[in-house]
């Protein structure tokens, strides 16, 4: 019942093409070794879903390994637009993809009903903005009780979710603390899930503010010290901010870009990158 | 009509030399409306500068939100960006997104949201999402309304904050990513929205409010060394001016001296 | 702005004759000790909600304070019947009280709904159940995505919902660990917020599986050591299985009841009792 | 029917002195149908004793919930409560109920659900509510459904466990708290339910299923000690019993051991 393997296995065992992938974490804990993997397998057809498409999507888009993105927020925070999304979406280079656009709250009550086994999840979301003529999924519904209008989203059930987590214990259990944004709810509605971990401990020393994913729910454990850079994992390291400075330099063009991604992915295996699990 | 072209034929020079830049002026402009105890649901950049300010000085209490999940944050330094460890690290706790948008901000909980803007317009309905003709070509895709739309919503009240030139002051934005007041009286009922809408928009000329009944922004204040026809020149519509107009106080030195000392805190600068 | 307050004045400033209150709890930091002063405080018409109306709500039942039940599960865990609600219920004594019953999930998500201030939440619950055709306040919905009937349960939003938690920091935050059910729900739900602790610290040693109510949710707090007893308190106390089993016999009887409720409740002042904050 | 009548005409006297008793026998044959690596979401009383005693018999990795919120427990004495500090110690972790019934039962992730009942019917439907004519005047009024109604809905399968009498074992029940299969075959489908069902009537005298087509329930093992006879006059209508019907496992001396052992690690029974 080994859960932990390397991360090559992980991904190779998780995620097929034509997918739907969610890889969470908001701002912290973001699964961009994982990313990078799944751009070193070259899987291809993803529906990548994601709160904050920020660096992980825009290299997975930019590798060509995703053929529809829904999100919320588009940008490389802080610093400005993610290039590989924009040329992909409005130029098609390197493929045509397809968006899927929501707000925060209507894409975390999309993976709530996910985890719920519901059909959709109800908000007051969405009203008043155009995107209510522009996005799918969404729905008007009517109260039973009272004459209010509500917005319902419908449930996301992602193939597999990835997400980033500081530790598992012996028995496969994993520990994140710090903050998670929509990760277990992202967890709970998936089909398949991968994690990877900072570190590998006998037990863990329960932390506040700290969300437990049993492994029951999980299929795969990679081992990834610094998996989250350059975003970061609370305990381990900090946001690497200049390398959200500095990707903006890569992404700006094709050819930097392409240059990145035969240098910093393709000529290296996620073992020697990132370690293996055991 | 004719009195907005003569004003939109002024000059759009620069504000004379001030010992503070815009950036200060709106950040301390919009401190300077938090009262101490409210709930305020704050963004990166100059919300969170104006947020942390303002419990540094007359609003120690403030109550300080962010999306990313941290609740009565105190965060000592400038965070660079939503989820920041600084945000966690300070917070009284750290829950899930689901918490923060529906039990939070979805009941109208929050007394004071901040949002920032591409593009506005006369009733204060604001774009995140994209510039240009369609939203399946647009001429420069935006990141999209992440919280924005459900700020806009339903928090009490809202603070909106840009700079105003007649490409961000624009007659009718390319796409409505959070509604202000719709197309006036009534539109935000219409759109089962319980907040009161935007109170503030500030930018780095001065204050706007909308009108009572009208829901149209109304110039209510200028900041020090600012001209009215400033202003006018750097709005794409026809703007009222309140007849009360005021200025607004400059900003103190012990404020200037916040602001910097936070500013400076940000690592963003380093690079 | 001394959110710390006795108990007296607690209830006494937050629970008016009528309203809609929950006392919630989930076999662990039942708060006991206001269900007593509000008895003691002679409430009455109060429509009482509470997952489990367990000894807490026999006695407010008995003393007359409820109109109106809203349950899930009402019992005397591990013990049997609620002698005092079988007899209001089906004798009328003291007065007679109308009943809406739920199942966990339902009532549960009716806090939810009031927490999220919805009108309204979906679960798929009650279905089979002849609960359907005998409950107030469920409606079958049709999925605007798909084909599936869908349970909504409206809203409840108590005006005052009463916890007990271990802590309050100085500032009034309060800390509550280990079980908590649903109250944190019940609480977000509430119009206003009444919690009983059993001390009040200077500031909190961050415990695993805790929750946190920030103090601007709160309107009052009492110091109230012992205040969920018999229930039990983590880290403080255990439950007292014989003062659940000593009940049954308490309460078969009105005229043992009676006497309780003279000796026990209106003999006694809440300060004298449980202590007063400060 | 007329078999029935002859059937029921039959004693209904205790098993003749096995050493054990009843509960112990429906402890043990409930914990024997629990297979390791299982997520169950358990109750109080005989349904904890069996899951503890499969945990520390043949399915240590049984992974325990209790609807109060405890995930992933390991209790090492029997808990008296369903929020006992024993199951909350012993947590993997402690989450909210909305988290329980929401994210871990509705959703079909429960392998097998325990519930006990007051009354039982011919398709396993259950009654948890009251005893009488009407909902309004019961003659006696039960707890109520609790989390049985979802459970009964959700989990995967369903171990019912209840002591076989003519009282208990009706032809109508008269109240439906828990569907088991509704009027038989389609039933559950209907009522927009996506778990199997009961797969076990887990008796003092026997293990009963449902018949594979029908949905009725049929007895398939009869407890050592126990006739056919025996539980045909302890139930209230004319039960079907299976072709290949089996003898139930006398209980072991270890099992006997366990159950005992942690039977007697309950205060309850100090009092």
């Amino acid at each position: 019942m080994s859960k932990f393997v390397s991360l090559h296995e992980a991904i190779s065992a998780n995620v097929n093409d034509g997918d739907t992938v969610a890889l969470e974490g908001f701002t912290h804990l973001i699964p961009m070794a994982a990313g990078h993997e799944i751009i070193r397998q070259r899987k291809r057809d993803l529906t990548a879903v994601r709160l904050t498409p920020d660096l992980i999507y825009d290299q997975l888009i930019g590798a060509g390994c995703v053929k529809k993105l829904i999100f919320s927020w588009g940008g490389n925070p802080g610093v400005g637009s993610l290039h590989r999304f924009r040329d992909a979406y409005q130029n098609g280079w390197p493929r045509k993809i397809s968006i899927e656009e929501h707000t925060h709250a209507g894409l975390t009550n999309r993976y709530v009903a996910g985890a719920s086994g519901m059909p959709f999840a109800v908000l007051r979301g969405y009203f008043g903005s155009d995107l209510m003529e522009n996005t799918e999924n969404i729905a008007t519904i009517d109260s039973p009780f009272d004459e209010q209008k509500i917005l319902a989203v419908a449930a996301i059930n992602p193939d597999v979710t990835i997400i980033h987590a500081q530790q598992a214990d012996r028995k496969g259990n994993v520990m994140a603390w710090g903050i998670t944004g929509s990760s277990k709810e992202a967890v709970f509605a998936a089909k398949r899930v991968v994690v990877t971990v900072e570190e590998h401990v006998e037990s863990f020393t329960p932390k506040f503010n700290s969300i437990i994913i049993p492994e029951a729910l999980i299929s795969h454990i990679a081992v990834v010290p610094r998996g989250a850079w350059p975003s970061y994992a609370s305990g381990y390291y900090e946001r690497d901010n200049d390398a959200y400075i500095a990707w903006d330099d890569i992404a700006k063009e094709r050819e930097s870009f392409s240059q990145w991604l035969e240098q910093e992915i393709y000529a290296k295996s996620s073992d020697a990158l990132q370690g293996s699990g055991a | 009509m004719a009195i907005s072209e003569i004003n939109r034929a002024g000059s759009s020079s620069e504000p004379e030399k001030s010992p503070w830049n815009s950036n200060e002026m709106m950040t301390i402009a919009a401190a300077r409306t938090l009262r101490d105890g409210m709930i305020c649901f704050v963004g990166i950049g100059i919300p969170s500068t104006a947020a942390i300010l303002a419990k540094a000085t007359h609003a120690p209490n403030l109550f300080l939100i962010y999306e990313s999940g941290t609740v009565n944050t105190n965060p000592q330094k400038l965070p660079l960006s939503i989820g920041d460890g600084e945000l966690a690290n300070h917070a009284l706790s750290v829950v899930g997104m689901p918490e923060i948008f529906n039990y939070w901000l979805q009941p109208g909980r929050i007394d004071m949201g901040f949002l920032g803007a591409a593009q506005i317009d006369r009733f204060a309905n604001i774009n995140t999402t994209f510039i240009g003709e369609s939203y399946e070509s647009p001429k420069v895709r935006l990141p999209g309304a992440g919280g924005a739309t459900e700020i806009a919503g339903a928090c009490k009240d809202v603070i909106i904050i840009i700079k105003q030139t007649t490409r961000t002051f624009v007659p009718k934005i390319d796409f409505i990513t959070s509604l202000g007041f719709g197309d006036g009286p009534g539109s935000r009922e219409k759109n089962n929205l319980i907040g009161n809408g935007p109170k503030y928009v500030i930018t780095d000329l001065g204050i706007l409010e909308p009108d009572v009944s009208s829901k149209e922004l109304v110039l209510t204040s200028l900041h020090p060394g600012v001209s009215v026809e400033q202003v006018l020149a750097n709005t794409g519509w026809d703007l009222k001016v309140a007849k009360d107009l005021k200025e607004s106080a400059a900003p103190t030195p012990a404020e200037l001296e916040r602001v910097r000392a936070l500013v400076a805190t940000s690592s963003r600068k380093k690079s």
